[in-house]
């Protein structure tokens, strides 16, 4: 099991915040493409991945960096802070 | 170092005053601001700042750290808001202390441009008809290439 | 814009709250604070600052303005005391108001880097043996050709 | 009739802060010329102009300036303001 959060217009376009999820992905990459085949706002919101970053346990991560272990995976647009 | 991250406002002058009075043999303070500006189409009622809240204290600390170590500080402060805000408020604040001005400096900029766009904060500017995501400025990004 | 030459103490942290306040849609607000550091002898007792009382608020004046134009700044603020200070002491302080970050902090560095060698001040530190004026830094010197 | 003005070790090793002098010198630097000639003060004062600054009626200005006019001429080191 594994915790998966949006943020900004990431969480808008998916409709939650938070979702907590059964998967055997082996990278972020995997779970986009997992997440993806679900349903059609997820596809939506994954549909640039340039347009996006993703946290691995709360630190800033790769769409390729491996899952094993990971509790909690966050995608979210480009920082906006300062 | 002190990292605050907290939805009320924060007492801009006596955070500076407080920071720059409790140095000891530094000759130099800088501090940085950040506030609320209208939007690009002028019509924004209030801005909201959402955040990561698991993530962001621990972020701000060790972009914090890492200033403190590379410019061999002798303090640094960060406060960042988030929640609903009004024009003109303040967002965030920085501040650096070190015994020369171009450490000081260098190390305020450093932060402010990890901050920018390393932070996970998010700002919507809700206006009269709508509301818009923030966009990440390409400059903001290749400002970090400094470091 | 305001130019401040006093030998009175100035309060930092309400020049820097009623500067940063009084902005209309500026999202940056820079200060920086000049502090007396002790001699590199280490001994210092107090620190003199002589200037030339007749030249003095115009050269101010005349590098604000130029800061003012270069980068479009909503305020500047420059304060400067003369007279006999302490150690930890508050010596200066400026402070820049903009649009966005980068023009608030070059044009407090700018501010910085012409107070430091173009504005009619001298330090000299009195120590337990002696007084010595400070030497001008050939860094400082060459901080200018940046502008 | 001029005002020179001295700061800092300069007006320590000339001992006056100011004085006013009767002068015809076309330039800052016969100026500096004329007074060192006076008094050996003077000649230890202005030995070295390299580290020398000189401000004509309060702007700052070079040793080849003209004094036409000039009403007041400052000597003093390099300054260390902020």
């Amino acid at each position: 099991m594994m915790d998966v959060l949006y943020f900004a217009w990431v969480r808008e376009r998916i409709g939650v915040p938070k979702e907590r999820i059964e998967t055997g992905a082996a990278t972020v990459a995997d779970l986009v493409e997992e997440l993806k085949a679900r349903e059609e706002r997820y596809e939506v919101a994954f549909s640039d991945l340039s347009a996006l970053r993703v946290a691995v346990d709360q630190e800033l991560s790769d769409f390729d960096a491996p899952l094993d272990g990971a509790r909690e995976v966050a995608f979210f647009p480009p920082m906006t802070g300062g | 170092m002190r990292v605050v991250v907290q939805d009320a406002p924060f007492d801009f002058g006596r955070e500076a005053e407080s920071f720059a009075k409790a140095q000891t043999n530094m000759g130099a303070v800088v501090t940085f601001t950040g506030i609320v500006r209208d939007s690009a189409k002028g019509d924004m009622a209030v801005m909201e700042i959402e955040h990561y809240p698991g993530m962001t204290q621990k972020a701000l600390e060790k972009i914090a750290s890492e200033a403190m170590e590379r410019w061999e500080l002798g303090d640094a402060l960060v406060i960042h808001r988030y929640g609903r805000l009004h024009r003109d408020e303040m967002i965030m604040m920085v501040a650096t202390a070190a015994r020369h001005r171009v450490a000081a400096f260098e190390a305020a900029e450093f932060l402010m441009d990890y901050l920018k766009s390393r932070a996970p904060f998010w700002k919507k500017e809700i206006g009269a008809d709508g509301a818009d995501w923030v966009a990440a400025r390409e400059e903001d990004d290749d400002a970090l290439s400094r470091w």
